[in-house]
């Protein structure tokens, strides 16, 4: 009975996001806090499919927010990416965040 | 022999996950995200919902697994070696029992909720009188119709805020450090995107098409575009628009305003804001999903691909 | 006959866990994605079979696209070695492959 | 059609799902146990789109349409295509990655 239902993903879905959760508290380096984060993510997307599955299928409202949801996942891990690596390139140089003065090594 | 299947594919997913998170290689770690993507499209698959299955492989493998890959190629070439600092034994005890708490209950509140789709009950009725079969798509653009406007916005956003954080010294480059630097890679990219492009097209519409019908849709179509899109810029094919190009600004609002004007139209002549007039819908629907499958493309292209970068080499180079 | 599908895939899935074991390992960067690229041909095959044992064509949907976006991510690896060849030569030098 | 034909059919479908799930594992085992990145990349390449060949093959077969047989094919081509691509991009970022040289060596020493 639990595993028709679709809790076994909604139980993976809980734990995926707890593992996220601890990977973002403990790991420094931002790259693999956006992973942690996008993990978190699809943990919460798949507890919201698990519980909406049924014999007929899945819930048509559940899957209209996980997609929306992935959407805005990925829009915000490209954003977090292209901070990453905006803060690397001021951040090694000691410099104002205005790469137009920038000099040689 | 389905349940077994079921198990099977989250102890996978769990593993993935785990290793993704917690590998000690920066590369690997992305490796293992991407894997983990893949595997996460099965499960909506085994779920039965391809529509989240086709955005989960299209956007959050292929777009955030690219758009990661090449932030840590970016980093590796500003000199981060992405090695990660080790946190105080006493905070990783600390967050692991939080977090183990945080699961335990997360589980425990999880298994007490009867799964099954009450809220399909509500909506099925609602359905027929849409001219569109498939419930999901049916569901983002004639009752979520905000949240699907806003979410758009929201892309739109995020790109504009990436672009904002190019430096004022290469705004006006085109962002053509992304090509392949092999010139064999090169016209092999070239050639395999000859091929690729219109494919993607055609799948493209067809999946905008066949969205109003059978699982699709216009965020599906707009990531299979937008993959073929990362793939020629990389082999040289596509040079991607300067930030101030007119044209790109044209693909990446033709969608958000093609909504916005139908929306308003809707308010116009229905009384309400995102009303469609009865006989009209599937037309309205299906021009605004085709609309916005440009924008998502163009956008989701762009963000993973990331802004204009002054690479350390031109910057030496420069210097010299 | 469904269920003869339904088994084809959990191999094709023991599979795939075969081959996450080779990105683990690696030890190059270039072994870690020839092992997600199996990953993806390996959901291609899982999606396919699956599709046949629930008889659901719309599964093949999602087969076709994770096909024509399999060659995405290679891409974007494969840009790398630039940096990787010529912006550290020292033997210490920071690696992807950590 | 007779239920003689069908069942020959249901065999062959059969038959060509088990020698699919072959060829994946057996090309798992290659990435697995081959010594080097070129040779591993061999087995993935090759024994890998054979095994999705024939469970495509075997699916189209399940399902006897011709709408889906057509679908089903189109997967397997984009899949050749993409792979033809992807090995060839990988065989020249191996070299590079090994540290054993550049792509322009590997070149000169393999004679392609």
């Amino acid at each position: 009975m639990l595993v028709e239902g679709g809790h076994v993903f909604a139980v993976t879905g809980a734990v995926l996001a707890g593992l996220g959760f601890y990977s973002f508290l403990v790991k420094r380096h931002p790259i693999r806090q956006l992973l942690a984060a996008n993990v978190v993510g699809a943990g919460v997307f798949l507890m919201l499919g698990g519980l909406g599955r049924s014999p007929g299928g899945a819930d048509p409202f559940a899957q209209a927010l996980v997609i929306t949801g992935i959407v805005i996942a990925v829009a915000l891990s490209a954003l977090g990416a292209a901070m990453v690596v905006r803060l690397a390139a001021c951040g090694d140089k000691d410099e104002a965040p205005l790469g137009e003065k920038r000099e040689g090594p | 022999m389905s349940a077994a299947f079921d198990i099977l594919l989250c102890l996978m997913i769990l593993a993935t996950a785990g290793i993704a998170l917690f590998v000690r290689g920066a590369f690997a770690a992305i490796a293992f995200f991407i894997a983990f993507g893949n595997l996460l499209g099965l499960a909506w698959l085994a779920l039965g919902a391809v529509n989240v299955a086709l955005a989960e492989i299209a956007v959050g493998a292929g777009v955030t697994g690219v758009a990661l890959i090449l932030a840590c190629s970016r980093l590796f070439e500003l000199g981060d070696n992405l090695a990660d600092v080790r946190t105080p034994l006493a905070s990783r005890l600390g967050s692991a029992a939080l977090c183990l708490g945080f699961t335990v209950m997360l589980a425990g509140v999880v298994l007490t909720i009867p799964p099954g789709d009450r809220l399909s009950k509500v909506v099925a009725p609602l359905l027929p009188g849409l001219g569109i079969e498939n419930p999901v798509t049916g569901v983002l653009l004639a009752f979520r119709g905000y949240d699907t406007l806003l979410e758009t916005f929201v892309l739109l956003g995020a790109l504009v805020a990436a672009w904002s954080l190019t430096p004022d010294a290469s705004r006006r480059l085109p962002p053509t450090t992304m090509v392949m630097t092999d010139p064999t890679s090169r016209i092999v990219a070239e050639a395999f995107t000859r091929l690729l492009a219109p494919a993607a097209l055609i799948i493209a519409a067809y999946l905008v098409w066949v969205g109003s019908d059978l699982p699709g849709g216009a965020f599906q179509a707009g990531a299979v575009l937008a993959g073929a899109l990362v793939v020629a810029t990389l082999g040289g094919v596509v040079v991607l628009p300067r930030l101030d190009s007119l044209a790109a600004r044209i693909a990446l609002m033709v969608g958000p305003l093609t909504f916005l004007a139908i929306g308003l139209a809707g308010a116009a002549l229905g009384g309400r804001f995102l009303a469609y007039p009865d006989g009209l819908e599937k037309t309205l629907i299906v021009t605004i999903e085709y609309a916005l499958a440009i924008s998502i493309a163009a956008g989701l292209a762009l963000l993973a691909i990331g802004p204009p970068q002054p690479m350390p080499n031109n910057a030496r180079a420069d210097a010299r | 006959m469904s269920e003869a599908f339904m088994l084809a895939a959990m191999l094709v899935l023991v599979s795939m866990a075969a081959a996450l074991l080779r990105a683990w390992r690696g030890p190059t960067s270039v072994d870690r994605i020839m092992a997600v690229q199996l990953v993806g041909t390996g959901m291609v095959g899982v999606a396919v079979a699956l599709g046949a044992a629930r008889n659901e064509a719309g599964m093949l949907d999602a087969a076709l696209v994770a096909t024509l976006l399999a060659a995405v991510a290679v891409s974007a690896f494969v840009r790398r070695p630039e940096g990787a060849a010529t912006s550290h030569s020292k033997p210490n030098s920071p690696s992807l492959d950590r | 059609m007779g239920p003689e034909f069908l069942a020959v059919l249901q065999i062959l479908s059969l038959a060509l799902l088990a020698a699919g799930v072959l060829f994946y594992v057996a090309g798992s085992v290659g990435l697995l146990r081959f010594p080097d990145a070129p040779s591993r990349l061999h087995a993935l390449t090759k024994a890998d789109n054979v095994g999705l060949g024939l469970v495509s093959l075997a699916a189209a077969i399940y399902w006897g349409e011709p709408a889906i047989a057509a679908k089903i094919a189109l997967v397997w081509l984009f899949a050749i295509i993409s792979s033809g691509m992807t090995a060839q991009l990988l065989a020249r970022a191996a070299p590079v990655a090994d540290g054993s040289g550049s792509p322009a060596e590997y070149e000169r020493e393999s004679g392609t």
